[in-house]
């Protein structure tokens, strides 16, 4: 009988604040965040400033976008590898088709490719059930393939940058930048989806078990289109914002974005295998994954050194959250 | 007895964060023993079986096997330490045949292969891969593939309880006979009848904790129920309903209207009515079609020929989605087919709220919540891990299922062998809530393995064997000797005792 | 049975395939003969390496997204230890750098098993690793390879009598189905290889039947590296050198692993698929080459042929599932 | 009388330097009359796929082969076993090892060479500079530090503060000035392999007072050495039309006129706007029409005979 006892002892405090973070995920991520940073500070002192944290945001945004599109696709069990293909298509035709049209028609131009890739996804994977990995890899090698066809039709025509994405992708109000103004609104609306809208319900359901969701009457492949044009849409807005930071199209824009993008979102602690995660770690997944970057570029060492201590730490970084939120 | 215990757990703790599974948990078991391990939903008895034979860790407690103190890390471990499981859920590797799970587990084919057909099975294919088999099989299999190593300890957790009458009764059999030989057994079973026919002492748990240990004699299940459900207890024993109970199906239309319905080879030509304010009981062995049956009503799969009306109406079904738009809802039997496990009681019981594309917008949180609530509170949930549902015990898993349908008010329920794994409290309660969905004018039909809960709940019996209905007789007809002869296609006249029926009736233990 | 039946139907299917093309090669160039064959063979050795790699972690239930890196690093060694070496130095090489396939290999197994981060993300972290560590070898593509390893692949062997046939068997074809078999068949018929389709099957379900899936897991990846090492090998092999930066294997073998039949998830699935994918994947290419198809049209093909090849087979398991 | 086959390998795809090679070996095909078919083998691949294709293009038995490796040494069997079946070879961009393959090349260790002589001139020999590299472990980005290197020596009280690699990517380059600005470490000059107009476009964005920018001839950043006020800058050229080099270099062979030299080296030059001189020749190649990731170099005297209108069309013969 002496073990009755042994639960009911006051909890350890090691444990209580355990389980404290546990329940609540995002604050073991933001101290790791700030860990980080405080890092930064001071190898650098002084570089932790008003600039450098408007700089650290405008590029965590894009980041942070793509990386939602992965942690939606991933709580069903996907996974959407044309995240950077769709990006860049979508603001290599915007910044070409400016020249000749107007603003607001070229976006809309630009973002008939997302859709399209983000339907032929959908049916794949929803319709035909191809494995995401495949579906997303495979459409993503198509859009690249017709974007080079379609970049040597417009060779000559030149390319612009409509200045009110540059305004919004490099700058800044009162110091704060104003590519919030597009992501607040995106990340209120994915969270808001995720937690309070049937939608997002059935994103959880599908990939944690597809066959419930199909007795409790839920049709899969509606779901899954609506997910990947939904994604591919983020996906394609991501490539204008990211286009009016960097004003420099071209065809490999936002490729580099997608490995870190499905990195992020597991920072996140968003499931792989689908069923569970959400958008706020994610964010901050991305904001570590900036600040790392940062951290590295400043580290004056070898290109190669400066690898393994990314990977080494992207590593440490996810099992120790991992370690910290896991209550079993 | 002064023989000493082949296993002697005492003291088990294991908590799961703020849920405690275990709090102080004892279990002895003698040498040739049949030993019951007794509790309501959620007190702990897989828990224990899982620490017992290496699957999880406890937090403490000692752990003897043939008085010594031993670490059983892994079930490798307590393979070789002479424990055998048979958890709650099998344990065959989905996508191997037969015969490589046989391999990797170092069983021996022959024996494994006797096992088998004493168990009732008698033209297993070993290269069949095991996601092919039915789960009642595979239950089988896994008890064939413990005991064909000889174990010294055998540990069953609810081995019966997804199995059919015929299966059940051979399983029983040959429990008996390894207790006969000097094995013990350690046996979970949420039915009565199994327990006093079969073993020799039980160990009650209740909320974690061992509360007593008896031996099993006449008389001695309202003790191991009080102690079971300590101040839950409640008795809500319903007498077999009556004939004059019945909802008389009243106005001519029938709610649901099946006529020679076939689908594939697995059944033929069925035909029967459901009346609103009904509950028709389906009497089936196992594998004649009633899994087919209810499928095709719930638009999981397509029937290859005949009509379903609906109201009168007919409908083709060719998702779940157009059945639940029908009113018709479906609770199969595997929980894990019904729950995304993850998640949270209260979004597993939303689900279908969301469910139709008009559907996706911002839900009403307010609203939601107390349709889940009072859902939940109507089938008296454990709620304490409700932040995922795969923490539930088995028999509150289980009661999620149906909580789903009751808060998205389906006016018609097949239900799959509900009462699957739950305790006898939460039976009664099973037993009252389908009652009263009649007697609100829903209906409901009614697959059970139990057969005695045809008579608790149903209004009429629709026999169904070979695929095709045999019988179909109002209840006060139905005792069980009936059910089991129409069960095994025998004519509703005949008189020989048949199968289980014998044994029950010889077993020094009336059914209460 | 029938499963049986549906998976060696994928295999002999993308057999079927690979011979179509093949006449569909000749029917575009006539010419295409057996040192052209032996030209196919020498670009699919290093893919080869890197889908069996990709697939046995991928039947174990995981996922390697270092394959390339690793490639890269064994690569980079083997050829800065072998520049400026002598011709026997390479035969300490060969082991050297399979060994530490292996052992990296295994180290990554055990990062997923301790760490409990899943596999893709684990794999994501050493790719950055290992793709460090190869620009420390190596800061520039260099190095060198002993004449008797670049033998090793080219020409055809001579089997005295038939000049006819050995003409066709390429001694890159002979080194790649030998160095797959010695692993892969003991493998496939031991205890280990069942363990390793267990868990990829069903963890809890492997675990419950006493498998150790902790050992099992990290000696799946401990092979796929190995498998890796062996295509970083090929690497130095047919170029000479080592090239600190992955080439495209990583993604190619996901592909062919998938097109081979094997399901990203685990426990189903072959060597033999993946294999005769890559050879169908490499084929394709030459074909595009020799039909002198705008550059740019290329890749649409190569993406719709992958994506129409899964949907197929997705198409056909719908038809084939019992309605 | 077209009557020739050429095939042509290239690793990098989607790059605007590349696409212009891919370009103006299309155009010149097509300019000289002498070609029937292009086999173009053009995707992101290593050394080991380069090997592939160019077996692929042996098979296709076309007549020369134009090829931009993508290591000097590591396709030296393919393009031995190509001469050997009568194929002509001819790399261009970087050399190569294989001894009987016709080279025709930018210099790359000339051209950072160049680029970081004046800029280091341009600090008065002192100061500290911002080294930006392009990918790690390309060969391409070792001969340019060669370069750099050896004009660093001759410059001993220049330091390099910061050396990065872009991974010659736009957006990479981007953050890496960012963040390096936001530290405050003062510096006097950037050096960049080729990702500049990123550059200035960081400089201007983040109000920082613009130090001397030397890059590539790629079109935005000569429009912004034309545009930008109070840019100090020079671009060293990189045609990519060397392709269309490769082509005339393969056909003059093909029909009997070898080189006298193996290897022709097209020397770079350098655009600056510190003086009134370059500003005029600055304004004088600028090209905003021209996508702006590709040199504005589009041509080769002597080597290429296309016009703009056919490099721009990007059509070989047959099309
Ligand atoms: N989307 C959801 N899925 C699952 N559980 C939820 C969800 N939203 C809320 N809950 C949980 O259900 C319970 C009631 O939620 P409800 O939103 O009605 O109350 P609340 O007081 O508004 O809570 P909160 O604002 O913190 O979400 C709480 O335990 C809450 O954590
Ligand atoms: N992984 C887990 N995480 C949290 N709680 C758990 C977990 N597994 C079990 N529990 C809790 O432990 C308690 C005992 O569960 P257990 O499965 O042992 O019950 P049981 O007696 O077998 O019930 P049943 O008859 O319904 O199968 C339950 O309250 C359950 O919610
Ligand atoms: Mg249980
Ligand atoms: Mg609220």
């Amino acid at each position: 009988m002496s073990n009755a006892a042994t639960v009911s002892q006051p909890v350890p405090f090691g444990r209580r604040l355990k389980r404290f973070m546990a329940d609540r995920p995002l604050i073991p991520l933001i101290i790791l965040l700030v860990m980080l940073v405080v890092i930064l500070q001071i190898l650098r002192p002084g570089i932790v400033n008003e600039r450098w944290l408007a700089n650290t945001v405008k590029f965590a945004i894009p980041l942070a976008i793509l990386a939602g599109c992965q942690t939606m696709t991933m709580l069903t069990g996907g996974i959407d590898l044309s995240v950077g293909t769709v990006a860049t298509m979508s603001a290599f035709i915007m910044a070409t088709q400016v020249v000749n049209h107007d603003p607001a028609v070229a976006i809309l131009i630009a973002l008939v490719p997302a859709v399209l890739i983000g339907l032929v996804n959908g049916i794949g994977v929803g319709v035909f059930r191809v494995h995401p990995l495949i579906m997303t890899l495979g459409t993503s090698l198509i859009g690249t393939g017709c974007l080079q066809v379609y970049q040597r039709t417009v060779i000559a025509s030149g390319a612009k940058i409509p200045p009110f994405l540059a305004w919004l992708g490099t700058g800044l109000t009162y110091g704060v930048p104003n590519a919030l103004l597009l992501f607040v609104p995106i990340a209120v609306l994915i969270v808001f989806t995720l937690r309070r809208t049937g939608f997002g319900r059935l994103l959880y359901a599908v990939g944690d078990n597809e066959g419930a969701a199909r007795l409790s009457g839920v049709r899969y492949w509606q779901v899954i289109t609506a997910l990947y044009v939904i994604s591919s849409v983020l996906a394609g807005v991501t490539g204008l914002l990211y286009i009016g930071l960097i004003k420099a199209p071209s065809l490999s824009l936002a490729e580099p974005l997608v490995l870190p993008s499905v990195a992020a979102a597991v920072i996140g602690g968003t499931s792989i295998f689908g069923g569970r995660g959400g958008y706020t770690g994610t964010i901050i997944g991305a904001l570590i994954l900036t600040v790392l970057t940062t951290l590295l570029t400043i580290l004056q060492m070898p290109e190669g050194a400066r690898r393994i201590l990314f990977g080494l730490i992207v590593l440490f970084v996810t099992a120790a959250y991992l370690r910290i939120i896991e209550d079993r | 007895m002064t023989t000493n215990p082949l296993l002697d757990a005492t003291g088990v703790v294991k908590t799961y964060g703020a849920v405690v599974a275990l709090r102080n948990a004892s279990l002895s078991v003698l040498p040739g023993e049949v030993h019951a391990l007794m509790g309501a939903n959620g007190a702990g008895k897989s828990t224990l079986v899982k620490i017992l034979t290496g699957a999880i860790r406890a937090d403490a407690g000692h752990i003897l096997i043939r008085g010594e103190a031993r670490d059983v890390r892994s079930p490798a471990d307590a393979r070789r330490a002479g424990l055998l499981p048979v958890y709650q859920e099998p344990s065959l590797i989905p996508d191997l045949d037969v015969a490589s799970n046989l391999r990797l587990t170092d069983t021996p084919v022959e024996p494994f292969r006797a096992w088998v057909r004493e168990l009732g099975i008698p033209d297993l294919d070993i290269r069949e891969t095991a996601r092919d088999i039915p789960l009642a099989v595979l239950r089988v299999l896994d008890l064939a593939r413990a005991l064909a190593v000889e174990p010294d300890v055998l540990l069953l957790d609810e081995m019966t309880a997804a199995l059919p009458a015929n299966l059940a009764e051979k399983v029983l059999e040959v429990v008996r006979s390894q207790g006969d030989s000097g094995r013990s057994v350690i046996f979970i079973s949420h039915r009565f009848v199994e327990i006093s026919a079969l073993c020799d002492r039980a160990t009650v748990l209740r909320d974690g904790e061992t509360v007593g240990v008896v031996a099993i004699e006449p008389g001695v299940e309202e003790r191991i129920v009080e102690m079971m459900l300590g101040a839950r207890i409640e008795k809500t024993r319903v007498a077999a309903r009556q004939a004059s109970q019945a909802a008389s199906p009243g106005d001519s239309r029938p709610r649901l209207g099946v006529a020679n319905l076939r689908v594939g080879t697995k059944l033929n030509d069925v035909s029967f009515d459901l009346a609103n304010g009904e509950v028709a009981g389906i009497v089936a062995l196992e594998g004649q079609g009633q899994d087919e049956l209810l499928a095709a009503l719930a638009g999981s799969i397509r029937p290859s020929g005949g009509t379903i009306e609906v109201d009168g109406k007919p409908v083709k079904f060719a998702h779940p989605a157009d059945a639940i738009r029908a009113g018709i809802a479906y609770v199969p039997g595997d929980r894990t087919e019904a729950l995304t496990m993850q998640r949270s009681v209260r979004e597993n019981v939303a689900l279908p709220f969301s469910s139709a594309l008009r559907n996706w917008g911002p839900i009403n949180m307010a609203q939601e919540r107390s349709r889940v609530v009072s859902a939940i509170e109507r089938l008296q949930i454990d709620t304490r891990a409700q932040r995922e549902v795969q923490r539930l015990s088995g028999g509150n898993q289980q009661k999620v299922t149906i909580a789903r349908w009751i808060a998205a008010e389906a006016q018609t329920i097949l239900c799959f062998d509900p009462t699957r794994g739950i305790d006898v409290g939460t039976k009664q309660e099973i037993y009252k809530l389908l009652r009263e969905l009649a007697d609100q004018g829903k209906s409901v039909l009614f697959y059970t393995s139990e057969l005695e809960e045809v008579q608790r709940v149903c209004d009429r019996v629709i026999v169904i064997f070979g695929g095709r209905v045999v019988d179909v007789f109002p209840v006060e007809l139905a005792d069980e000797p009936a059910l089991m002869r129409a069960a095994y296609g025998l004519p509703c006249g005949a008189k020989e005792d048949v199968g289980i029926l014998a044994d029950i009736h010889s077993s020094p233990v009336a059914k209460p | 049975m029938t499963r049986l039946v549906r998976r060696q139907g994928w295999v002999a299917g993308l057999l079927v395939l690979f011979v179509v093309l093949f006449v569909i090669t000749r029917l575009i160039q006539p010419g295409y003969g057996s040192g052209d064959f032996g030209s196919l063979v020498r670009a699919v050795l290093p893919y080869a390496f890197a889908v069996a790699a990709q697939t046995i972690v991928v039947i174990a239930g995981g996922i390697d997204l270092s394959v390339g890196a690793m490639m890269a690093l064994t690569s980079v060694t083997a050829a800065s230890m072998m520049d400026g070496a002598s011709e026997e130095y390479a035969l300490f090489v060969v082991p050297f750098v399979l060994t530490m396939g292996l052992v990296l290999g295994a180290v990554n197994g055990m990062l997923i098993v301790v760490t409990r981060v899943p596999d893709i993300v684990v794999t994501l972290a050493t790719l950055f690793v290992l793709q460090g560590a190869a620009l420390l070898v190596l800061g520039a593509p260099g190095g060198a390879v002993a004449e008797w390893l670049r033998a090793t692949i080219v020409g055809t062997v001579s089997i005295p009598g038939l000049p006819g046939i050995s003409a066709w068997i390429p001694k890159a074809l002979v080194l790649l189905v030998v160095c797959l078999c010695i692993i892969w068949i003991p493998l496939k018929r031991s205890k280990l290889g069942l363990s390793i389709y267990a868990i990829g099957s069903s963890e809890l379900a492997a675990f419950r039947s006493g498998v150790p899936v902790a050992r099992t897991r990290i000696i799946a990846y401990a092979l796929s590296g190995l498998f890796a090492a062996m295509g970083g090998l090929a690497l130095t092999m047919s170029t000479g050198i080592g090239a600190p930066i992955p080439g495209p294997y990583l993604l190619a073998s996901v592909a062919a692993v998938v097109l081979g039949g094997v399901a990203l998830g685990g426990g189903k699935g072959g060597l033999l698929g993946p294999i005769v994918a890559v050879f169908v994947l490499r084929l394709v290419r030459t074909d595009l080459t020799l039909l002198a198809i705008d550059p740019n049209v290329t890749a649409i093909i190569e993406g719709a042929i992958m994506v129409a090849v899964v949907m197929f087979g997705a198409f056909i398991t719908m038809r084939s599932r019992p309605s | 009388e077209a009557k020739y086959t050429i095939g042509v390998s290239n690793t990098v795809q989607g790059n605007g330097w590349r696409e212009e090679m891919i370009c103006a070996i299309k155009a010149q095909a097509l300019a000289s009359g002498e070609v029937t078919k292009l086999n173009i083998a053009h995707r992101n691949t290593d050394a080991a796929g380069q090997l592939e294709d160019i077996r692929n293009l042996i098979s296709a038995k076309v007549n020369a082969i134009v090829v931009n490796p993508a290591d000097p040494a590591g396709i030296m069997s393919a393009l031995e076993e190509a001469t050997k079946a009568g194929i002509v070879v001819v790399a261009v961009d970087q050399a190569v090892t294989e001894p009987s393959a016709y080279i025709i090349s930018n210099n790359q260790e000339q051209y950072a060479y160049l680029g970081a002589k004046w800029l280091f001139q341009q600090l008065g020999g002192k100061g500290d500079v911002v080294y930006m590299r392009g990918a790690a472990g390309a060969s391409a980005d070792s001969d340019r530090d060669k370069g750099f290197k050896k004009a660093l020596a001759e410059f001993p009280d220049v330091k390099v503060v910061h050396e990065v690699f872009t991974g010659w990517q736009q957006d990479q380059g981007k953050q890496q000035i960012l963040d390096f600005i936001a530290t405050g470490s003062p510096f006097n000059g950037i050096w960049t392999s080729g990702i500049d107009n990123v550059i200035v476009d960081a400089l201007v964005e983040s109000q920082t007072p613009l130090v001397p920018v030397v890059g590539a001839d790629n079109a935005g950043f000569v429009g912004q050495l034309n545009s930008v006020e109070g840019l100090v800058g020079a671009a060293v050229t990189n045609p990519g039309s060397i392709g269309g080099a490769g082509v005339t270099l393969a056909l003059q062979i093909l029909n009997g006129k070898k080189p006298a030299e193996q290897t022709v080296l097209v020397e770079p030059q350098l655009w600056e706007n510190a003086t009134e001189e370059g500003k005029a020749k600055l304004k004088s190649v600028a090209d905003p029409s021209l996508s702006p990731e590709w040199p504005v170099s589009i041509s080769i005297p002597e080597w290429t005979t296309y016009t703009k209108d056919q490099i721009i069309a990007c059509k070989g013969p047959g099309e």
